[in-house]
């Protein structure tokens, strides 16, 4: 807890927050929306043994993949793994560790992480391997899962635009894991592509209120990966 | 003659009623938004954080913020709106999504679907397809009938399950299947194609009730 | 399900909706976000039996207030009822049933139900009165209390500004239990002070998406209660 | 001589650090907002969904859409936000909020807290006060030490609680005392009341290390 929360440069956003063998959290959706800047700190300050908590292992030498080309990670806890082909080589060699979870469960768990529930009943996986080894009952006339909470020692943030208190907001789909991951952890540090004044925002748009939010650093408007770029022909008509 | 993706897609869009909030698996599924009837409002939703999905962006229009759940690049439309990921499959899980349509490695008789993994083969993940199945009040299951001469609708599945009596109906190249409580019933089949047909390319006995 | 969720009276909104004996969630803290317009057509519809759903039973003359006093209400589930003479004196006759519930529990129950949670643990309340004939269990070193998920028949909310497709956004202090109310219904109703059209909001700023209203009205800046006028003096300086 | 409600306020805004989120139950926790140290920056949390609680607004500026959880209008503050109750709740059960200052019925040696009930009156309620004990790391009483010559820091509290073991330290009238593993320990006196009329008005043991 420091009153000022704005530091100049990532390096400083996490300075004395990282070592080996630490849980963290990482927002993005595929390489929509990931903390790039400060997971490229992480990769600088060479920490191993990591358990990275993010719904993919980033894409081969974007986001999260670097951390594994450099063999910073010992476990991956995860919804989808599946494009990036560095990460699945380490994975079948047993390298890594995997932990699949189903998407939504993996985002409510988070999110319960960040608002006190430390276990919760989902149909989600009821009857299929997800639900191996954990406790069942039956609601409603379906069998439910008990799912428990997940928390890290460290959540990294990306978001659009954030006000100097820590208030936070998003753009677009670049969203996805970053609110619920924000609560969720000891520490959490933002990066945002703009800093503003606090005041700046309309105080009913704020997504994260800066009380999740201990430090942040504006990054700028970085280079953004696109994994799949998809396009339909602009109509002859349109063209002006 | 087996349908096309595309007669396949058009099919599938004949389960599209007035008003409906959508979510379409990868593959195939993501055709159907191309079908839907004139005058029909249907909004898709993308699970990684969209309502109201809007097609491809003109190129050089693309936006790496703005991605659908197979991290294709898209646009919005006028009634979009965003929101996180817990928010998204809090809106899935409790049942508020009409319809999902997705594709399959394996279904059984009693509904059970297969789509996640292949035991030997690099487990790619689960996605959100294990929360489609389970909280969204209708599931159809969109697919090639076999997969390379692999009988896909079987009597148990063998592959791990994704969801246990999930699956609603079944869409094929070949012919269309409600799945009840007595297990399959064959409703209708693609031109020119034969009931002896799809019983051998079928893992398991089914009723017939043509309309 | 109709394509047209839009209404031009609020009797119009509900109309199909009421009967006797139904469980209905009513948006609002104290009087403030209430959805009043909707509240006064239940109250003319004569409807009996009902169980609401709400963090207080309105005040005297106000909100739910007026179908206490019309002796509509056979049960409440709420947090806090203590400013409501008329409730109170109907409550200890015993005339209507109160389920009293810690008002995080009530939010997060409502939140589960609409988000598909049938049941979840939560510390709170753990050794006191609430717990009693609930199953308990030990997380994290502290015993927690299984809570259920909570739905309702029909959900009345109250937004600020609404658009034709349902988008709604909440104005400062009034959001409080509407936007949670909207997701854990069979049929949500919404009024709005504003409507526009479809695509006049930026839609990373919309609180409740479509998906969750059914049907709105727009009912205009109605005369809002105030249930404790506190104010400050004007500093001298102050006036120009 | 005892401290007035004011004093007692000062006293438990020594409590507050640089930074703090904070949440004020009502009565005399509320008067704690205007004790803050100058310079220093605390933001206060209003349950029923904001974030930077500013004072009460001049009169004729009403608005009966911000009010706090005492229903009382309030106004903003350029650091302002707003949400809804279950995630307002999410932040107290989970932890964000690093103190809160509350009144109480009873609180007992090992700190138990009753403050919603009492048996044969109207009950009123619970309201946050529940999930602000268990959730927020530090709980505060702020409290009259006695109530109409009725004893209210006692060995087991005899009305229902509202938390087993939450109270980290109480503030009254009369002392401080901090709940510690072994039971309450007296570390202040207001000015001019001794350890003996401390006895006499406490209904449970303490130790002593006035500082």
């Amino acid at each position: 807890m420091s009153l000022n929360k704005v530091h100049s440069t990532p390096e400083a956003a996490l300075a004395g927050f990282l070592h080996d063998d630490m849980t963290i959290m990482s927002g993005g959706f595929g390489v929509c929306g990931i903390p790039a800047a400060l997971i490229d700190v992480i990769l600088d300050s060479g920490v191993r043994g990591l358990t990275l908590i993010s719904n993919n292992p980033g894409a081969d030498g974007h986001g999260l993949g670097k951390l594994f080309k450099n063999r910073q990670v010992r476990k991956l806890i995860c919804s989808y793994a599946g494009d990036n082909a560095l990460f699945a080589q380490q994975f079948m060699a047993g390298e890594v560790e995997v932990e699949f979870n189903p998407q939504g469960t993996l985002a409510e768990r988070i999110r319960a992480g960040g608002a006190g529930i430390p276990a919760f009943y989902t149909r989600t996986g009821a009857g299929t391997v997800i639900a191996e080894g954990k406790p069942t009952a039956e609601f409603d006339g379906h069998p439910h899962v008990l799912e428990r909470g997940l928390r890290a020692d460290l959540a990294l943030v990306h978001a659009w635009m954030g006000d100097t208190e820590g208030n936070l907001l998003y753009r677009m789909t670049a969203r996805n894991f970053n609110p619920p991951m924000a609560t969720a952890a000891e520490v959490t540090v933002a990066e945002v592509e703009t800093l503003v004044p606090v005041g700046s925002f309309d105080p009913d748009h704020i997504v994260t209120p800066g009380i999740f939010v201990d430090r942040l650093v504006a990054v700028g408007a970085i280079n953004k990966h696109i994994e799949q770029r998809t396009v339909r022909p602009r109509p002859l008509a349109a063209e002006a | 003659m087996p349908w096309t993706r595309q007669e396949m897609a058009a099919r599938a869009a004949e389960e599209l009623r007035d008003g409906f909030y959508v979510n379409l698996g990868i593959g195939i599924p993501t055709l159907v938004a191309n079908c839907v009837p004139p005058g029909m409002r249907v909004q898709f939703q993308s699970e990684n954080g969209m309502l109201g999905m809007g097609p491809f962006p003109y190129e050089g229009e693309e936006d790496a913020d703005l991605i659908n759940a197979g991290k294709q690049t898209i646009t919005s439309l006028p009634s979009t709106s965003y929101f996180d990921s817990a928010s998204s499959f809090g809106m899935i899980r409790g049942g508020h999504i009409q319809l999902a349509i997705l594709g399959a490695l394996q279904v059984s008789a009693r509904g059970d679907l297969a789509n996640w993994s292949v035991p030997g083969k690099m487990i790619k993940g689960i996605g959100g397809a294990m929360d489609l199945v389970a909280g969204v009040r209708r599931v159809i299951v969109l697919m090639e009938h076999i997969s390379k001469g692999e009988i896909k609708i079987v009597e148990q599945c063998s592959l791990p399950l994704t969801g246990v009596e999930v699956v609603n109906k079944i869409i094929t190249d070949l012919c269309v299947f409600e799945v009840g409580p007595g297990g399959l019933v064959l409703t209708e089949l693609a031109p020119g194609v034969t009931e002896d047909e799809i019983r051998s390319k079928t893992g398991t006995p089914f009723a017939t009730q043509l309309h």
